[in-house]
């Protein structure tokens, strides 16, 4: 009873049953939302953004917005693989992951430092460094197109799993990154829940005084957080490589926001101390979902933004709604003692 | 400055009208009357002082860096100054913004691959009122221009690739279309023409949804397209062909039809590299496109010929294959029209490599 | 018994203001060690320097006869000491276990989260107090006497050899108060030591050794309590012998006829309150950290809607439904928070003087006069003697008694009828505090209505003529001129 | 006197000495093609449009939010007068129905932006996530109402204010100064602008002051669509056209100039002439770079991004010494 009072009171709740609705909805309308190859396609979708949903998720807990994580993407990965390729490296797949992870979190760094040791808002900062590396992506490196190497290649073509929908014969695979997004799931749930670390990260957002005051190291603590966004962000990238089979330097930018908009409908609290693994994920779920079945239950092409832009307007409408009348709570007139 | 005088000695006149462009909007329709006679932009620089600007939709694509080839082997031979630009983004706000920075830079030759024709129609006036010679591709229906150079129509090239479907699905079935965005100019042009040229020519072909037009968007993305291909093709199993006009489109949709395990032809537009794999796998059975290095070196190809005051028309030899007797279509613009169009199949694709 | 504790000549300023000018500070071991103070005499700030928290200007810092040149709140747990802050230091996002165990891990050094062994830490610490709260609730969804008691538990670790707690009691009942003290007496029998701040006369003589009395950032005097009377006690806070009937005879008494009238009134933190304001009257309304004065203030002022009851202003009956409508019938409030609620701190002083007042300050089409602006703000800055050098400057310059005076200022710009002030001297130093009640009582001489809100009682009878007392939203006790004495009202309020 | 203008100008003096700087280098460098007047006349039509956005957004930084939609109130805006003006063309003579249409998108315009404002206000939603989704809001009804296609064909007796110059100076930019100008008034002389600025440093304090947050909110919001939609008229004269993507790019673009330009982006601080000399340096260094063939368009970027950080950190930096004179002084 006290458990079912307590998952009433989390946003992720609501999140999720808007998403049940919603696959109700769509299953009735197109009669292939639980069929076994779309699930596999919306988990497909859903891997890259998840990752970024990490960077996003790590920021607004501890500090505030990330919007650098898709050019720390793009321009990691993409310097990862010249490296990789200069030094005749391709053939395994590890070395490109750690080069970009590499880049990744020295791009990230800077970040930090920018932000830890100035108190700039991390939106402006995250800003202007993204404006940045795209300067450097496409404007020094003059990026373009690129095969990759043979080991991302053979990473891409693999599979973990292929299923066929046996009405239709339709079937779908599920891509080796899915793994990654696993890895780097359970990892950060290691880490923000079982270390003083990852505890430390909610504290920061939560009060970084008290959190000073209890013997946290907030600069330390935040400095980690974009540093590890940045690396996480360089994983995002070089997923997004494997899974489009070849490395691609304008369509990293511009993803952020939506990440963002996934992230706080699924219970993140943009002020901070909030926010949870499992709401990023329902979130995400959420908004992929949506765009990856407007044309299943058959809205016009025309009509998907205005679909999209709504979702997103009521969605965090609630939870604003929602985190605003728990903030007013104010304790019950007690008994005179 | 000198500059800009030494280079538009032959029309003084019309610098002046613009200065003065409050005076009415009558004097404004009298002189643009005149903006299309050739012989006006005759330049008495020395062919070295020429320089002819390229403005794309976006440099970093391998679509247009592959047009610089044919720009800079246009510069090499002649010795004309040729530059080629872009965007910071490949937004028409942009690019209309590269556009007015090159004609008050004084270049004497203006090419351009418009993003939006429509945004870049007073930007492109205002270049031919200074006596700059306006060419542009990829937009038949742009006003401003003195000649759009096109490896053919749109109309033609939407046929083309709809004759393509037809011939490989065997004029018969469900086929659904994917353009980079509603917005798109020119895919939208490919795509209304493809239909249009269906309904005439094979009618027991049928484009889902009710004809709805484009069934889907990439968003300039090829992960895009894939998710929203497998999403037409999980809708309508039944379908049996696809086709994309934007570069992106036809990996993604290819992938999406090798993954799902259907017999579905692919034919769009993009360049052979890219498309090697799928078209080999048989996925995509046919690519319809013409040569970008091809097209850069034509529209220089055509400022030059005007600047020299040379004649330009039906029958011009361009100096390359395909353009060596171009055709002249007179619709909203002056269009030259090669017959540069390439059918990319399994068995001519490694013959190209860009 | 060596100290544990030595400080000397501790000096720290923010900005232009000197919190500090030199403090020492010598605590035995095993003793509990009071250290008062009026409020903004810089006690919670000699406590941050002690935990590392603040880097002092000057002055050193001994533990145990060990020196730390340079203390960090890690090596001040690790040492030992404990604190219990003023602002209880709590993570409202995160549930009372963690906020219960987390420093005392930290302080381990352990790295990685041992559920159960959090959990114990927890259960340990509320047993100590008897302190019955669910330990998986999230912080922010509990009443602030609950956060208070989180904050104590927290800080009565095994390891704690010196726990140093800032005001622990103004948000607790009197029988919490009187667990807290038995706590406080067994912590001693097991040799910790403790240092006990409060300026609550009672509860200094009841429970501490020795005194450390500040005063504007400067000690005082030390000594045993057994030396220090009440009397002395106040002396050495204030600096003035205090006669509050005196001050009170001094002013002329012209209660005149009722201004406003509350009956019923309920709003969410608090129930029924029944009250009647005079016009030239001051109402004191106290009670405890969390006992609904806040909130009773803000529903007068229309930042909090009632739920049931009226409101009677001029004998007709009122609806308050925002700020602006308060600010036309006449009612102005000064917020509990001056830092957060009154003021806008990087802005000038005109500003945020003449805030309530710019639909005056506005010509007919709309433009704000910039010399009527500065006119106005110079008039207050002079009438109510705010100390600044240029009307310019940021009000975060300001000490906090000017600070305080400022949004005073600002109130009384609009010439109210009815004068709100919750806590009017938190923070201010004594002799700004001392015009902010002269001010009062001259505003309440020429006819105008204050209710001042406060749980300091010396101030509640230098200034009040009536109060009321409040205690879990209710009122509790109605004490009139005669009866408000120190005795009366501490026993009232707890 | 001497002293207060040294105050409030020290930032807008520091960007004037950049630009100053930067028109030194061009001059230097790029004599002949910069420094005509034709370039300075296509320079002032083109940024008038980001920079009237520039405005909105600096008004809602300043109020403590921000404003990602204002592309698209533009793109809306243009777009409802284009189909209008298309429409009644044939039927009707005269002005009459331009100046309806103008109106009618002034309209959209302050819609929208009181749309945004409600959001914000009224529901506590986030300003950055509010008008996320509210510019795809926009932009998905701008598709619909025009097909997702360019809207063309506007009447020429609309079209000539694009390249109409009034004393040599373009129209556009005469309205990009009067509003900078009315902006500037409104922001620094009445009441609104000052509550704009408080609500801005403190809202919880500004509520407690009487300070109708969420009206001025609404109205900030509403300033911001109103710029927004002149900004979409005015490119609709420039460019004879109105698309719904058109200058997607500007959005990142507002953000940054109105940041160099001096906003807080915390809120609170910051002033419209500053932001109006960071959209010229905006669009002098963007064209400058034009002039280079080599040097790709990409590199405005990776410049502005420099510059962003470096001028915060500037700021940053100087803030630090005035309060500590301030503190000392006290
Ligand atoms: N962070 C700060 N910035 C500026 N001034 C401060 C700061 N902290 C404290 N002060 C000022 O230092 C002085 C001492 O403050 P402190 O909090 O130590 O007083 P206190 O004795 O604890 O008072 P109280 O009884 O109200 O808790 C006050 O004038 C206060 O305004
Ligand atoms: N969790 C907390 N952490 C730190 N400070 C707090 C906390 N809760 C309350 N306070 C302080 O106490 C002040 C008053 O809090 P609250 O409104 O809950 O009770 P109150 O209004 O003082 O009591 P009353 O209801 O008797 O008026 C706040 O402004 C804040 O300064
Ligand atoms: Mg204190
Ligand atoms: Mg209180």
């Amino acid at each position: 009873m006290k458990k079912l009072k307590n998952l009433t009171k989390q946003s992720e709740f609501y999140v999720f049953i808007i998403i049940v609705v919603l696959s109700i909805i769509i299953q009735a309308r197109s009669g292939l939302f639980f069929a076994n190859n779309n699930i596999v396609d919306t988990v497909r979708s859903m891997i890259v953004p998840s990752i970024y949903a990490l960077c996003a998720l790590l920021s607004f807990v501890s500090t505030g917005p990330d919007v650098s994580f898709p050019l720390i993407a793009a321009l990691s990965t993409y310097l990862a693989l010249i490296t990789t390729n200069a030094l005749g490296m391709g053939e395994s797949m590890v070395i490109v992951f750690v080069f970009a992870i590499v880049y990744g979190s020295i791009m990230g760094a800077l970040n930090g430092i920018i932000i830890v040791k100035y108190k700039f808002p991390s939106l402006i900062v995250t800003l202007g460094t993204s404006s940045i590396f795209s300067g450097i992506l496409l404007g020094a490196f003059e990026a373009e197109r690129m095969d990759l190497p043979a080991g991302l290649q053979r990473m891409g073509k693999a599979s973990l799993l292929s299923v066929k929908n046996a009405e239709t014969g339709l079937g779908s695979t599920l891509p080796m990154t899915f793994l990654i997004l696993v890895a780097l799931y359970v990892i950060t749930y290691l880490v923000l829940n079982y270390t003083m670390v990852g505890r430390g990260v909610y504290a920061v957002g939560g009060d970084e005084v008290s959190a000073e005051r209890a013997g946290f190291n907030v600069k330390k603590i935040r400095f980690g957080v974009f540093t590890a966004n940045g690396a996480i962000a360089a994983i995002g990238g070089v997923c997004y490589a494997v899974m489009s089979m070849r490395y691609l330097p304008t369509e990293y930018a511009g993803g952020e926001m939506i990440v963002i908009a996934a992230i706080v409908l699924g219970g993140t609290r943009m002020a901070g101390g909030v926010g949870t693994l499992k709401g990023c994920i329902l979130g995400t779920l959420l908004l992929t979902m949506v765009s990856n079945s407007l044309i299943l239950i058959g809205i016009s092409v025309y009509w998907q933004k205005v679909f999209i832009g709504a979702i997103i307007i009521i969605g965090t409408a609630v939870s604003a709604l929602q985190s605003y009348g728990a903030s007013r709570v104010k304790s019950k007139v007690k008994e005179a003692a | 400055g000198t500059q800009e005088g030494g280079s538009k000695t032959t029309t003084t006149e019309k610098t002046e009208t613009t200065e003065t462009t409050e005076d009415t909007a009558e004097t404004n329709d009298a002189t643009s009357s005149d903006l299309y006679d050739l012989a006006k932009y005759k330049s008495t620089k020395d062919k070295k002082d020429w320089t002819i600007a390229v403005v794309t939709k976006d440099n970093t694509a391998n679509w247009f860096k592959r047009m610089e080839v044919g720009v800079n082997e246009f510069g090499e031979e002649t010795g004309i100054n040729v530059i080629q630009k872009g965007p910071a983004n490949a937004d028409a706000a942009s690019q209309v913004q590269v556009i007015d920075d090159m004609i008050n830079q004084g270049v004497d030759a203006l090419c351009v691959v418009p993003i939006d024709p429509g945004a870049i129609e007073a930007s492109l006036k205002n270049a031919m009122e200074k006596g700059i010679v306006v060419i542009t591709h990829e937009a038949s229906n742009q006003v401003n221009t003195l000649f759009d150079t096109e490896a053919f129509t749109a109309k033609d090239f939407g046929a083309a690739l709809m004759d393509s479907l037809a011939k490989d699905m065997g004029e018969a079935g469900k086929y659904a279309m994917m353009v980079a965005y509603t917005t798109s100019t020119t895919h939208m042009e490919y795509a209304n023409a493809e239909y249009e040229h269906q309904k005439e020519a094979y009618p027991n072909m049928e484009l889902v949804n009710d004809g709805a037009i484009p069934t889907c968007e990439s968003e300039e993305s090829i992960d895009t397209a894939y998710e929203r291909a497998k999403e037409v093709l999980k809708a309508n199993p039944d379908i049996k062909g696809f086709t994309g006009v934007a570069s992106t489109d036809c990996p993604g949709i290819a992938k999406a039809v090798e993954e799902l395990g259907l017999d579905v032809k692919v034919v769009g537009v993009g360049t052979p590299n890219e498309f090697k794999p799928y078209v080999e796998s048989g996925t995509i059975s046919t690519v319809k496109l013409w040569d970008p290095k091809d097209s850069g070196y034509v529209m220089c190809k055509v400022a030059s010929m005007i600047l020299a005051g040379e004649e330009v028309g039906e029958g011009t030899d361009l100096g390359l294959d395909g353009y060596n007797s171009v055709a002249m279509v007179q619709g909203d613009n002056r269009c030259l029209i090669g017959q540069a169009d390439i059918t990319l199949t399994k068995e001519n694709i490694n013959d190209y490599d860009f | 018994m060596g100290n544990i504790l030595a400080v000397k000549g501790i000096k720290k300023s923010f900005g232009g203001v000197h919190a500090l000018k030199g403090v020492d500070l010598t605590i035995k071991e095993g003793e509990t060690h009071c250290l008062a103070g009026e409020n903004g005499c810089g006690k919670s700030t000699i406590i941050k320097v002690i935990s590392g928290f603040y880097q002092p200007d000057e002055g050193t810092i001994e533990i145990n006869e060990k020196g730390y040149p340079v203390m960090t709140p890690s090596e001040a747990i690790n040492a030992g000491v404990q604190v219990i802050y003023q602002d209880f230091s709590i993570f409202p996002n995160l549930t009372v276990i963690e906020n219960l165990a987390f420093n005392q891990i930290l302080a381990n050094k352990k790295k990685l989260v041992n559920k159960k062994e959090f959990r114990r830490i927890a259960e340990e610490a509320v047993k100590k107090i008897n302190f019955d709260v669910d330990l998986d609730a999230l912080v922010e969804t509990l009443p602030v006497a609950d956060k208070q008691l989180i904050a104590i538990s927290r800080a009565l670790l095994d390891n704690a050899k010196l726990i140093i707690m800032d005001e622990p009691t103004t948000a607790l009942t009197k029988k919490e108060v009187k667990r807290l003290f038995e706590i406080i007496t067994d912590l001693k029998k097991n040799g910790v030591t403790i240092l006990f701040v409060s300026h609550k006369l009672d509860e200094v003589f009841e429970i501490s050794d020795s005194i450390t009395i500040l005063r504007n950032g400067e000690n005082v005097i030390t000594c045993p309590t057994s030396e220090m009377t009440e009397e002395k006690f106040t002396y050495y806070m204030t600096g003035r012998h205090f006669d509050t009937n005196q001050n009170k005879a001094d002013m002329e008494k012209n209660i005149g006829e009722t201004i406003m009238s509350v009956k019923g009134l309920s709003a969410p933190g608090f129930e029924n309150v029944n009250f009647e304001l005079h016009k030239g009257e001051i109402l004191g309304v106290t009670g405890q950290l969390g006992s609904g004065r806040t909130e009773l203030s803000l529903a007068l002022f229309g930042l909090l809607k009632p739920t049931a009851g009226t409101i009677t202003m001029e004998g007709k009956e009122v609806k308050i439904p925002n700020v602006s409508a308060a600010e036309k019938l006449g009612i102005a409030l000064v917020p509990e928070d001056r830092l957060t609620e009154g003021l806008f701190l990087p802005q000038s002083i005109i500003k945020n003087i003449t805030v309530s007042k710019m639909d005056e300050l506005t010509s007919k089409a709309g433009i704000l006069s910039n010399k009527k602006v500065v006119e106005e703000s110079a008039k207050w800055v002079k009438d109510i003697g705010v100390a600044t050098k240029n009307h310019e400057f940021p009000v975060q310059t300001l000490s906090g008694g000017n600070q305080q005076k400022v949004v005073l200022g600002r109130w009384l710009a609009t010439n109210p009828k009815v004068l709100i002030l919750n806590g009017p001297t938190v923070g201010v130093d004594i002799g700004a505090k001392y015009d902010i009640h002269s001010l009062l009582r001259k505003l309440a001489s020429e006819g105008m209505a204050i209710i001042i809100v406060s749980d300091d009682i010396a101030e509640v009878i230098a200034t009040c003529d009536r109060a009321i007392v409040m205690q879990g939203g209710r009122v509790t006790g109605q004490l009139d001129g005669s009866e408000l004495s120190n005795d009366s009202l501490t026993s009232a309020t707890n | 006197m001497m002293a207060k203008i040294k105050k409030i100008d020290a930032n807008i003096l520091r960007l004037i000495m950049i630009l100053i700087v930067f028109l030194i280098i061009a001059c230097v460098t790029q004599p002949t093609n910069f420094m005509k007047a034709d370039n300075f006349r296509s320079m002032a039509k083109q940024m008038t449009e980001y920079g009237l956005m520039a405005l909105g957004v600096g008004v809602c930084m300043i109020s403590g939010g921000i404003d990602l939609s204002c592309v698209y109130i533009a793109n809306l805006s243009g777009i409802t007068a284009g189909l209008m003006m298309q429409s009644m063309s044939t039927t009707s003579s005269g002005s009459g129905y331009i100046l309806l249409s103008v109106l009618v998108a002034i309209l959209v315009g302050a819609a929208c932006g009181i749309f945004n404002g409600f959001l914000i206000s009224y529901l506590r939603i986030p300003a950055m996530l509010a008008t996320l989704g509210s510019y795809q809001l926009f932009m998905g009804i701008s598709i619909v109402i025009s097909n997702g296609s360019t809207v063309s064909g506007i009447p020429e007796g609309y079209t000539m204010w694009g390249t109409t110059l009034l004393a040599g100076i373009p129209f556009a930019f005469v309205v990009f100064l009067i509003c900078i100008i009315l902006l500037s008034l409104i922001m620094s002389k009445t009441r609104f602008g000052q509550k704009v600025y408080l609500v801005g440093t403190n809202a919880k304090a500004a509520k407690f002051a009487g300070i109708k947050n969420n009206s001025v909110l609404i109205r900030s919001y509403m300033i911001s669509g109103i710029l927004s939609a002149i900004a979409g008229l005015l490119s609709l004269a420039r460019i004879n056209s109105a698309k719904a993507d058109f200058g997607s790019s500007y959005t990142m673009q507002t953000i940054l100039i109105v940041v160099l330009g001096g906003v807080n982006p915390d809120g609170g601080f910051g002033s419209i002439p500053g932001i109006a000399i960071a959209v010229v340096i905006l669009q002098l260094l963007s064209s400058y770079l034009n002039m280079f063939p080599n040097i790709s368009n990409y590199y405005r970027d990776l410049i502005w991004g420099v510059a962003l950080i470096a001028v915060l950190i500037l700021n940053f930096v100087t803030n630090k010494r005035k309060q500590a004179r301030l503190a000392k002084a006290s």
